[in-house]
């Protein structure tokens, strides 16, 4: 890990810690903590999507998975949440390998729809399977996490929680970037084809990426599930796909950093919103295609590139009007 | 001497178009070996069934005694097979550093545990991993590029690239596909000397080239495609001899000697 | 180049601009707040698959708050009601709650319009004590009894038994259902094959639809396969319309009941046709016209219909009449006790006799709900027009 | 009700729903074939037809036959608008992008239709005036149903002409077969992708018309609807429009057979799970396009 981002993740760190103790209000708390748990989500998606080049508009099914997982584990089977939380890992991780297998031989358009329908379908399972996921009406009464005797329910606790994950996961996949697999997982972005040539099994590592997002997205459904205490299948739609596809473009799908902003953005910003209710689907649709068009970079990168080329031209400008005086 | 590749009456087809039939050639260790025909030949496609992008439609490929033909590209990779691209296939999302050290995937072990938690393995290798990169790098004269991204380079350059990362993976046997395509003259010679440099380094080259003057000075060995069919093969002096080949080469250019502006 | 530069330059200037447009309103907002105004919550799906909830009953809220204010407010404490969107998601109305508790600290909350979103949010305000009045219908809410969570709509079960008694009279015992796969479907469906065997009735075809399903012919045909002697068609959402249509066009004669789900004119209107002879039970709002003057809720529900309808151009729902009952009740409470909000929790929890557009509610501290299945009527469709369908 | 009776009911079903997809998964092979795109606004092309229809029927009081032809002709002018702002600007860009932007052309239309005409589900009077059932034994039909397959085959002959016999038609044609030789034999590529969003836009809307009176239409319908054209699209072989229209009726009787004599639960996921079976067992696409050829390219 370069310098730059040593420094960058203690100043995130810091203003993580810090943030509570400024801002007490559980209401904000709980933006935050909904902001944390989503992070989990697009930190694996940009890894998936602009590391490795490989769509998913399937990744709300992962999170519903752990979701539910974790939801009927402790509510119908009596069971830890700490319980829950891992076997919603390993049950989104093995969906994920399931199903990534046979759908990353694919590309472009055709991965992109193959996950789409994979992420409809199991829509349609928590919809359906009715003895299991309490169908359309969802379940509610789903304990909260607890270290022995100390409950973790109260927002303040839960949030130091959940971001002490993300900060731990958000620092291994910067690791992760920076190192062997990390370089052939952006080689298979760059050229698959190449990358094959020097020796780096594409569909291995496309595969491990896929699952290792999915298992992400199954951790974030874990935490979300016993903070919300109510889990129905409404919140695991492929608008919430397209949602998350959103907050990693709009950070910046070309780097990780871009996930966690792209996704403080989209948390924290509608709720500013709340004036626009009505047209908040029309807003994400121009702010998607505004910034695929003009700022395909994402929004943090694209306006520090125009910010930088705008003094680069004042200080050629001004070089040139010294050459004139001098003449 | 055992050959380092043996080839063997190679056929390939795409949808009922033949580009390859009963091709068979053996490189030997330490030497450099030049394939060469008219657009069309079928160069390219050797060189992708070698390295396993394609598969042959018939035939076998032997390399250091072991069947190759059946295995996936990363594997033919990690025997000691590398490759560079006619159209220049480098990773523009990665510096030129990070291009070079992508080349040494078949020889270091760090999975993704390791490299998650940096563990003191993975410590060490990335550390071998980053000073073979950089020797490599001053190998081909673009060590003060590192921290560049290829789009910023000349199209030589990214050749150069192109040529790093491969010799990263440390090769027995590298592909060079047409590595003097659209380079002036004074390029063409440095790449000329390149190639020998590499070879002195003990590792066989198989060269896919347009560049006659190019061919002729550096191979030792030479082989003439026409219509995916081998028509002849030798050394330069043989080939240049060769009735057929000239018949094939009756009115290109590109084969008269000296005549390049 | 410069000419895209410029161009790019621009969207984002607007794109910041906007931004703290926006920032900034919510900034000036807080600094213009009235005087001690009595600040309610309103919490509805005003957009999503449930606005058709949700919109009414926020247009109710926000007539019910110029009305009170129109005569002075609540002893000259004007009524201010926040209001946010859930768009039906669990997720929104978790945050809304909290805004609405922590950040601008309501004395009470009515809504949410879903079933879902209210039990998302039942452990925030029980644990905050903040009194919640829910405009949604499924019985989980009340039962087991919430100290601060009550809930206005109509009981599903008393829907499913005024259905079956009515069925008993008319000597039908064998139906088959189909139902919407959405909270409100389910509910209906899992009432409906729980009460069955009290009524002596057999179900003998169990079918679902999707809320964005298209064509029911496949589910009716094999219906039609059965000896059913009626269909019941429980479901919320608009796709219900479709089934009479499909019926007709499978020359299926049998009675179809539906579920107060259809007390929308709106779906008999898309079901054109088709629609005639339709029987539900719903609450007496939809058919107000032809309900006898002696009835006790007959002025309410003029009234409330009347005044919805010249004020906002569209027809009236039983939806809105929930959050009409819910936030007179919350504001009634308010006048009598003050902005406690313990008084007001027990002011509720003792009202007896309170007439509003669901029926006649008399809570206490065992039922939360306060209604009992007289509060439903059976209507039935006739010329497009919701009627009472009468004893006979 | 017989088992021969419900079976043929079920055929009817099927053949109406089908159609719909087949002509869904029409347009998607148009913009497939001209420009290599999947456009995911399909589905609200569809959605659009319908809306605009109602509209100006029952709004406007246009009478049918001219309201069909000014829907169609907005909703085409709609597409060209989305090629002309959303993919057109775009210099070399990479399939993620293009999934991306067609993604969010699709909300945004979405949030439009919203916008115009609120949530509320709309519907259309039937096409011919008598709206009885038309009987087969105990089997029956819906009138419309036979307006629907009409108005499919009299699109697909007019497409066949224009494709075949027009010069544009056969520009585009050639844009398919080799983007760069088209160019250079004076082929105006970029106004062939514009038509093309154009023409497909129109083959949308004109499925919109025709389903809503059967269907009725709201402002969410379309991503449904793309997703099971798509699944057409890919069983018939991405860019065979004969196999579109076949693909449509396969999958549409499957669902309703399936409806009808499994379960209507897993109705919608029929389609989803064809596509994914399809998509697994060959890999390369249904083309017969191999991994080593979309590497030539």
């Amino acid at each position: 890990m370069g310098k730059k981002n040593l420094y960058a993740l203690a100043a995130l760190t810091g203003f993580i810690v810090v943030l509570p103790l400024v801002i007490g209000n559980p209401y904000y708390l709980g933006i935050f903590i909904f902001w944390g748990i989503y992070s989990l989500i697009t930190i694996g998606l940009s890894l998936l999507i602009g590391y490795t080049g490989q769509i998913s508009l399937g990744h709300a099914a992962f999170f519903g998975i752990g979701a539910y997982t974790s939801g009927i584990l402790s509510t119908r089977f009596g069971l830890s949440p700490w319980i829950g939380m891992i076997a919603a890992i390993f049950l989104a991780a093995g969906l994920a390998f399931v199903i990534g297998a046979p759908a990353l031989k694919l590309k472009g358009h055709y991965l992109a729809m193959a996950t789409l329908a994979f992420g409809e379908i199991i829509y349609i399972v928590f919809n359906q399977w009715i003895s299991l996921t309490g169908g359309p009406s969802g379940f509610g009464g789903i304990p909260a996490f607890s270290i022995g005797n100390f409950s973790l329910e109260s927002d303040f606790s839960y949030y130091y929680f959940v971001w002490g994950i993300v900060l731990f996961v958000f620092l291994a996949s910067i690791n992760l970037i920076h190192s062997r697999v990390g370089r052939a997982l952006r080689s298979i972005h760059g050229s698959e084809v190449a990358a094959r040539c020097m020796g780096v099994n594409t569909s291995g590592y496309k595969l491990k990426i896929f699952v290792f997002s999915g298992a992400l997205g199954g951790l974030a459904g874990s935490l979300y599930v016993h903070f919300v205490t109510f889990v129905s299948p409404g919140t695991f739609s492929v608008m919430f796909s397209i949602v998350l596809l959103t907050m990693v473009a709009v950070g910046g799908m070309t780097n990780i950093w871009g996930a966690i902003t792209g996704t403080a953005i989209l948390t924290i910003l509608p709720e500013y919103l709340r004036a626009f209710q009505d047209y908040d689907i029309l807003i994400y649709g121009a702010v998607l295609l505004g910034i695929m068009i003009f700022l395909p970079e994402g929004l943090v990168l694209g306006v520090f590139n125009i910010m930088r080329k705008k003094i680069i031209l004042r200080e050629v400008e001004e070089e040139k009007l010294k050459l004139k005086k001098s003449r | 001497m055992n050959p380092l590749l043996r080839i063997e009456d190679l056929r390939k087809e795409f949808g009922g178009i033949v580009a390859l039939e009963g091709v068979s050639f053996t490189v030997i260790p330490n030497i450099i070996k030049a394939i060469i025909g008219p657009n069309g030949a079928g160069k390219t496609t050797i060189f992708n069934i070698i390295s396993g992008i394609y598969s042959p439609s018939k035939g076998k490929i032997w390399f250091k005694e072991e069947r190759i033909d059946k295995l996936s590209s990363h594997l033919i990779a990690m025997r000691g097979i590398s490759r560079t691209f006619q159209n220049v296939q480098i990773f523009n999302n990665m510096t030129v550093l990070e291009n070079v050290m992508i080349g040494c995937h078949p020889w270091t072990r760090s999975g993704f545990f390791s490299c998650v938690f940096k563990t003191k393995g993975n410590y060490k290798e990335e550390k071998k991993i980053y000073s073979r990169a950089m020797e490599l790098l001053e190998f081909v004269g673009l060590a003060d590029k590192r921290s560049l991204f290829p789009s910023s380079l000349t199209f030589q350059q990214q050749r150069l690239i192109e040529i790093a990362r491969a010799l990263a993976t440390n090769p027995e046997l590298i592909l060079l596909d047409e590595p003097a395509a659209g380079l002036n003259a004074r390029e063409t010679i440095k790449i000329a000397e390149l190639i020998y440099r590499i070879k002195e380094e003990g590792i066989s080259i198989l060269l896919v080239e347009h560049d006659m003057d190019l061919v002729m000075d550096i191979s030792q060995e030479i082989i003439v495609l026409n219509s995916g069919r081998v028509i002849a093969e030798g050394n330069p002096r043989e080939v240049q001899n060769n009735e057929k080949v000239i018949a094939t080469y009756l009115g290109e250019k590109e084969f008269v000697k000296d005549k390049k502006p | 180049m410069v000419g895209v530069r410029k161009n790019r330059l621009r969207v984002v200037g607007i794109f910041i601009f906007v931004m703290a447009f926006i920032l900034g309103q919510g900034v000036i907002f807080q600094g213009f707040a009235a005087k001690k105004p009595y600040k309610i919550g309103g919490i509805f799906a005003i957009t999503g698959g449930a606005s058709f909830l949700g919109e009414p009953e926020k247009n109710t809220a926000r007539m019910i708050e110029e009305m009170v204010n129109a005569r002075g407010g609540i002893y000259g404490h004007p009524l201010k009601l926040i209001i946010e969107d859930t768009a039906g998601d669990e997720t929104k109305a978790v945050n809304a709650v909290k805004k609405l508790i922590y950040r601008d600290h309501v004395l009470a909350i009515i809504g949410p319009s879903r079933s879902g979103t209210t039990m998302a949010v039942i452990p925030i305000v029980e644990k905050k004590g903040v009194l919640l009045v829910s405009c949604a219908a499924a019985e989980a809410i009340v039962s087991p009894v919430k100290k601060w969570v009550f809930k206005t709509p109509q009981k599903d079960s008393d829907a499913v038994r005024r259905i079956y008694e009515y069925m008993n009279k008319k000597g039908i015992s064998r139906i088959a259902i189909i139902t919407g796969t959405t909270g409100f479907g389910d509910q209906g469906r899992k009432k409906l094959k729980e009460l069955a065997p009290d009524y002596g009735i057999t179900i003998v075809a169990d079918e679902t639809y999707s809320p964005k399903d298209t064509d029911m012919t496949a589910q009716l045909t094999r219906i039609k396969a059965t000896d059913a002697q009626a269909v019941v068609n429980w479901s919320i959402v608009p796709a219900q319309s479709i089934v009479p249509k499909n019926m007709r066009q499978l020359k299926m004669n049998i009675p179809l009941f539906q579920s107060h789900g259809f007390g929308n004119i709106k779906y008999v209107e898309l079901a054109g046709e088709a629609a005639e002879g339709i029987i539900f039970p719903a609450g007496r709002l939809l058919a107000v016209d032809t309900l006898p003057d002696t009835n006790p809720q007959k002025d309410v529900l003029s009234f409330y219909k009347e005044e919805y309808e010249k004020r906002f151009k569209e027809s009236v729902s039983t939806f809105g009449g929930h959050a009409w009952d819910a936030l007179w009740l919350v504001v009634n409470a308010l006048e009598e006790t003050g902005p406690r909000p313990e008084a007001m929790r027990e002011n509720i929890e003792y009202t007896k006799e309170f007439v509003g557009t669901g029926g006649i509610f008399n809570f206490s501290p065992e039922d939360h709900s306060g209604l009992t299945k007289e509060a439903f009527e059976m209507l039935t469709v006739k010329g497009g027009k919701f009627v009472v369908l009468g004893e006979d | 009700m017989s088992f021969f009776s419900q079976l043929l009911q079920y055929v009817f079903t099927g053949v109406a729903v089908g159609a719909i997809y087949g002509m869904v998964a029409l347009g998607f092979n148009i913009i497939y074939n001209a420009t290599g795109i999947i456009n995911l606004a399909q589905g609200e092309f569809v959605m659009l037809g319908g809306m605009v229809m109602i509209s100006l029927t029952t709004g406007l009081k246009v009478p049918m036959i001219l309201g069909f032809f000014i829907s169609v002709g907005i909703v085409t002018l709609i597409g060209a608008v989305i090629e002309r702002g959303a993919i057109h600007p775009l210099k070399n860009p990479s399939v993620m992008t293009l999934i991306i932007i067609t993604v969010a052309a699709s909300i945004l239309l979405k949030g439009g239709a919203m916008f115009i005409w609120g949530k509320q589900t709309y519907t259309l009077p039937a096409f011919s005036s008598s709206t009885k059932p038309i009987s087969f034994g105990e089997a029956s039909l819906n009138p419309q149903t036979i307006w629907i397959l009409g108005i499919m085959a009299a699109s697909m002959i007019v497409l066949a002409i224009f494709f075949n016999f027009t010069m544009t038609g056969k520009a585009m044609r050639a844009c398919a077969a080799n983007k760069l030789a088209a160019s250079l034999v004076g082929v105006n590529v970029k106004l062939m992708v514009l038509l093309s969003f154009a023409l497909s836009a129109a083959i949308g809307a004109v499925a919109g018309i025709i389903i809503t009176p059967v269907a009725l239409m709201d402002y969410d319908r379309g991503t449904m609807l793309a997703i099971k054209g798509f699944a057409t699209a890919v069983l018939g072989g991405l860019g065979s429009n004969i196999g579109a229209v076949i693909a449509g009726f396969i999958i549409g009787l499957m669902e309703s057979l399936g409806a009808g004599f499994i379960s209507s639960s897993y109705k919608d996921a029929i389609a989803l799970l064809v596509l994914l079976f399809v998509l697994f067992i060959r890999p390369g696409g249904i083309m017969g396009t191999t991994g080593e050829e979309k590497f030539k390219k």
